[in-house]
């Protein structure tokens, strides 16, 4: 009954598998930048690939890219709470104030 | 007018008391005029719009601008009057835990399961030292601004002495510094407002405001007592 | 329609029919709302005679009695409020109000409110323990709460976090349940537009509540795992933050307060254009200040931790959003006000109920704005101000909303309808006491009177205030002796009350289509079909005062 | 997590979704802040605590490595399987199904190794607030993958039987986001910067 929807936004077994190629990639990538020596383009650079692969296996394997608008409204609010609660809490635990 | 409703609060002998009362009592007369005219519009519509015979309801579903200005106008008051509300409660906020004028007299204040333990520096003014005290009440002069180094050995609790509007949480693994300046001498009660265990109702304790040279005599007699041992 | 044979087990027990879940959940809040209100009486007894022998309960030292407040607080908050609010009305009323015949996944409906009886089961076993139950406060703050020997409570707590576990991932359940129903099962002419506030409201609630609860639920298997095998993540001796779990809980506490406030807006969005027989005032003008409210619930939280030995410059940024945050309540309040105006209005038990819930919340939400001002609330944090203020706006919530939604609702539950007279004395009784209780408790804030603390009398300043616990307490025993006429109302009208017709109170919205009770599994005999919105009452050029929603004309 | 395959012939609104897939992402929604509170508190100790790094330098980067590779792969293979399944090839789809689940076991093998590893290296969680928060985010992300294998295992038997091959659709959901935790868990822990 349900699985007449439209073909998912057209991807094929290639695509799928090139996706999973770039991934390990990424994942390779990250790697390396664990080498790199200055701290701070090292952590820029790891989450960087993070967020990339997290957002290609959503858009690409949970098919994100293709899903109805109230799917992505509550992951983006998902991640909109998220924000809200590092920002208000970074600060306080954080903060020179805690030490 | 308002204390009758609302309460009396105890007499006020802090510095940064005056503010914190002038706050409260703003906003206690704004919120008290703004629900007695909702509450009074609430019941005048609940007795006038009553069920009469042969008059029918009118069909108002506030969908045009013109029927929604008659609630969206006292929104737009009330977020007037609370802004400006805010804009009050900050700058007596700053004054209190923000900026930390300079210190006369500097107490350790440890809270821990059921009781507060002041450590008074002595006569020298440096903790750590042979001279250092721990009376049983926190002693302090009149008008001299005195320190709070506040922290706790287990739980949380919260140093409140109400005649002085001061209420600070001690937080176990951190140091958080409060001050205040009494007005007045005399005694007042200390109590512990977190919850922080079986004994929570029975952390009393009290502040005693003297005078300047009986505070300095009474620290000298207390230092040397220290140093005896 | 799923079919499911109905013998005894299937229809009353594990049934996957919405309708006998909602009655399962009704059933089980009001039991435990009796359990909360009579933990109450015991603690207010032993505030007022501090010391004395509490009739029907015996000594309360300050262990029990902090056992006492804390799980009076769990138990209305998390085993009335919820059960009731969402639980009952929403699994009774959105497949209806939408022209469903049941949730989009009835198994996943049984399972969560046998998760909520398990959870239920699991914070009664707490009673037991050894030890007795949690007494660290409904917010559990540690270090307190992390290590046993603080609170001198071992295995009552570890079931606490447990049971309120449980009955987070059963609120889930029926959230994810609410969603895709409401997303997917919306009758022919159900557009969004034409949806009742009240699903809206659930459907906010819900929101508020899969969005906030998650920091949380790691929050508290921090916590079990430092009071079980002694990690330290809120205990600073290794370095644990005890800030941080007041961070995580309250992150979750303020939009778990719009998680109660919604669903009981939703209920008095019904009842008051029914008995007004007038549209509701700003459809779109109350929906979009929901969403709105809900957005900023997520950025206010820390008006809790204002001196909490958090850091002072957060107070700016906290207690801005918490003023702010009280327009778009205060655009839902005048708007349902201004729905009252040139109407028709009949003052039956129901309406009665839900005219106190907005008058009472008024004085909830006015004593709140001291709270909210970070300055102000260095004088009233942590006092009976407080306790006061809280109870202001929940109990409107949690008692006379629900109770508005029962008398309401009763004849499509039940087939019957509850007795007018014993309805309304409950009501006047409960509507005065309820202000004679809370009215001293303010004044007692003020006048700096500390909360959570078993025996005032052991400070000088705290003795003046006896006299104001006394009346509280009488006032409070008067409340709990009125709900006998509930109690009786509501069991003798579900087998003798006068037999309920379709649509008792001629209202607009589709449950009333359906025959009262609702055909066992399908609800309606015909699905009907929408064709205007939920409030169209005398519509001009309409003889008849109220059109519904599934009538294709009315003459 | 049954999905109801109620087929309502009576007229109603469009569907938006599947009920299983709607209801899925909406519950993966509510998990997106279980998991993001917990990395953010674990990222917020580990900014206060500098001495962090070098603990985080003694987990086992070679098998946080071959682990994010066996959880990338497992969830290619859910693709798959949930492709096939939408072009109703049961025996492709029952392939891939069991291909996913097979390195889902395996993922739990190495981190069962890897754990054995650090206790016999005297690591435990009591041993500081890192390791605390270590074993018990893998931990939970670990039970995470239990559940999952569970239900991929139920959707397997489900293929096999040639019906409800929508659920094929919602289990691969529920991997995706497990792995998706795991994407971001990797360089929190095994990567020291």
């Amino acid at each position: 009954m349900s699985s007449d929807q439209v073909d998912m936004g057209h991807l094929t077994p290639k695509t799928y598998t090139i996706i999973w190629a770039i991934l390990l990639g990424l994942l390779f990538l990250s790697l390396f930048a664990g080498m790199v020596k200055s701290p701070v383009l090292a952590t820029v650079m790891i989450f960087g690939v993070a967020i990339i692969k997290a957002v290609m296996v959503m858009f690409y394997y949970m098919h994100l890219k293709v899903e109805i608008v109230y799917v992505k409204v509550a992951v983006l609010a998902g991640f909109l709470a998220l924000f809200f609660f590092v920002v208000g809490v970074y600060p306080d635990v954080v903060g020179q104030f805690s030490k | 007018m308002l204390d009758w409703i609302v309460g009396y609060m105890p007499e006020n002998i802090a510095t940064f008391g005056e503010d914190i009362d002038y706050v409260i009592n703003l906003i206690g007369y704004i919120v008290f005029i703004w629900w007695i005219l909702a509450e009074g519009v609430l019941f005048y519509f609940l007795f006038s719009s009553r069920k009469k015979e042969g008059v029918k309801a009118t069909y108002e579903d506030g969908s045009t601008m013109k029927a929604m200005s008659w609630v969206l106008i006292p929104v737009v008051l009330v977020l007037g009057f609370d802004l400006f509300i805010d804009y009050k409660s900050h700058s007596a906020w700053d004054k209190i835990k923000i900026q930390l004028p300079k210190a006369d007299v500097v107490y350790r204040v440890m809270g821990q399961q059921f009781a507060w333990t002041y450590t008074h520096p002595g006569v020298d003014g440096k903790f750590g030292t042979g001279d250092d005290f721990e009376p049983d009440d926190l002693v302090v002069p009149v008008h001299q601004v005195v320190h709070t180094v506040i922290s706790a050995l287990d739980v949380i609790h919260s140093l409140w002495i109400p005649n002085l509007r001061f209420k600070q949480d001690s937080v176990p693994g951190r140091i958080i510094t409060g001050w205040f300046e009494a007005t007045k001498t005399g005694d007042y009660p200390i109590a512990c407002a977190e919850l922080c265990g079986t004994g929570h109702g029975v952390m009393a304790s009290t502040l005693k405001v003297l005078e300047a040279d009986a505070y300095k005599s009474w620290v000298a007699q207390q230092s040397a007592a220290a140093l005896a041992q | 329609m799923t079919s499911h044979q109905s013998n005894f087990w299937n229809y009353y027990i594990f049934s996957k029919d919405h309708k006998m879940i909602a009655k399962q959940y009704l059933i089980t809040g009001l039991i435990m709302a009796l359990l909360g209100g009579l933990m109450a009486y015991v603690f207010r007894m032993q505030l007022a005679f501090p010391g004395e022998a509490v009739p029907g309960f015996g000594d309360v030292d300050s262990g029990t009695y902090n056992q006492l407040i804390t799980l009076h607080g769990t138990i209305m908050v998390f085993w009335v409020g919820m059960p009731i609010l969402l639980g009952a009305f929403g699994n009774f009323l959105i497949p209806l109000m939408i022209g469903a015949d049941d949730m989009a996944f009835p198994t996943l409906n049984m399972m969560s409110y046998w998760t909520f009886f398990v959870s239920t089961l699991v914070l009664l076993a707490s009673f037991f323990v050894e030890g007795g139950p949690a007494s660290s406060g409904w917010t559990a703050y540690p270090p307190l709460s992390a290590r046993p020997e603080y609170s001198g409570v071992m295995w009552g707590m570890n079931l606490w976090i447990l049971a309120v576990a449980l009955e987070f991932f059963s609120v889930l359940m029926g959230g994810v349940n609410y969603l895709t129903t409401t997303f997917n099962m919306r009758t022919k002419g159900m557009k969004f537009s034409r949806m009742p506030m009240f699903v809206w409201m659930q459907l906010a609630a819900t929101v508020n509540f899969m969005f906030s609860v998650g920091p949380l639920i790691a929050g508290a298997l921090m916590l079990l795992l430092d009071r079980t095998i002694g990690t330290s993540f809120f205990v600073p001796d290794k370095g644990g933050d005890p800030l941080l779990y007041q961070h995580l809980f309250w992150f979750f506490g303020h939009p778990e307060v719009y998680v109660l406030l919604l669903p009981s807006l939703g209920i008095v969005a019904e009842i008051i254009p029914t008995f007004s027989r007038k549209p509701l005032f700003g459809y779109k003008m109350i929906l979009i200040s929901t969403a709105f409210s809900s957005v900023l619930a997520f950025m206010v939280w820390a008006h809790h931790q204002f001196i909490s030995g958090m850091d002072p410059r957060m107070a700016m940024p906290f207690g801005l959003l918490t003023i702010i945050i009280s327009v778009p309540f205060a655009v839902v309040l005048f708007a349902y006000i201004a729905t009252l105006w040139k109407g028709s209005i009949t003052f039956t038990t129901p309406f009665l109920f839900a005219i106190a819930m907005i008058a009472e919340f008024l004085i909830g939400g006015v004593t709140g704005i001291i709270n909210g001002a970070a300055a102000a609330d260095i004088y009233v944090h942590d006092t009976y101000y407080v306790v006061s203020h809280f109870h202001f706006t929940l109990v409107p919530i949690t008692i006379f909303g629900m109770l508005a939604g029962v008398y309401y609702w009763f004849p499509k539950f039940f087939g019957r309808m509850m007795n007018e007279t014993l309805g309304k004395i409950h009501f006047w009784i409960t509507a005065i006491t309820f202000n004679v209780i809370f009215i001293p408790l303010l004044q007692m804030g003020m006048g700096g009177h500390q909360r959570r603390i078993p025996d005032p009398t052991e400070f000088e300043y705290l003795k003046g205030m006896m006299g104001m616990h006394k009346t509280a307490t009488i006032a409070l025993i008067i409340l709990l002796i009125a709900q006998a006429f509930f109690i009786f109302n509501f069991f003798y009208s579900m087998y003798k009350g006068k037999k309920a017709e379709a649509n008792p109170w001629k209202s607009t919205t589709l449950e009333w289509d359906a025959p009262s009770p609702p055909v066992a599994h399908g609800n309606f005999e015909v699905i009907p079909k929408v064709y205007r919105g939920p409030y169209e009452y005398s519509v001009p050029g309409c003889k008849q005062d109220w059109s519904p929603q599934s009538a294709e004309t009315v003459n | 997590m049954s999905a109801s395959t109620a087929t309502n012939t009576v007229e109603t609104e469009p569907m938006l979704a599947p009920h299983g897939r709607l209801g899925m992402w909406m519950f993966l929604a509510s998990e997106v802040v279980v998991f993001g509170g917990l990395l953010a508190s674990y990222i917020f100790a580990r900014l206060r605590h500098s001495s962090w790094d070098e603990f985080a330098s003694q987990t086992m980067t070679s098998i946080g490595c071959i682990n994010t590779v066996l959880l990338l792969t497992s969830s290619l293979f859910i693709v798959l399987s949930h492709h096939w399944a939408e072009r109703k090839d049961i025996k492709k789809s029952g392939k891939y199904m069991l291909w996913a689940i097979l390195l889902g076991v395996l993922f739990l093998v190495f981190k069962g190794y890897e754990y054995q590893h650090e206790f016999a290296k005297g690591i435990t969680p009591l041993t500081n607030l890192f390791w605390s928060y270590y074993f018990f985010i893998t931990g939970l992300h670990a039970l995470h993958i239990v559940i999952g294998l569970v239900i991929n295992a139920l959707t397997l038997r489900e293929i096999r039987k040639g019906q409800n091959l929508q659920r094929v659709e919602v289990a691969g959901l529920y991997w995706h986001f497990v792995d998706v935790v795991w994407i971001f868990v990797f360089p929190l822990f095994y990567v020291a910067s």
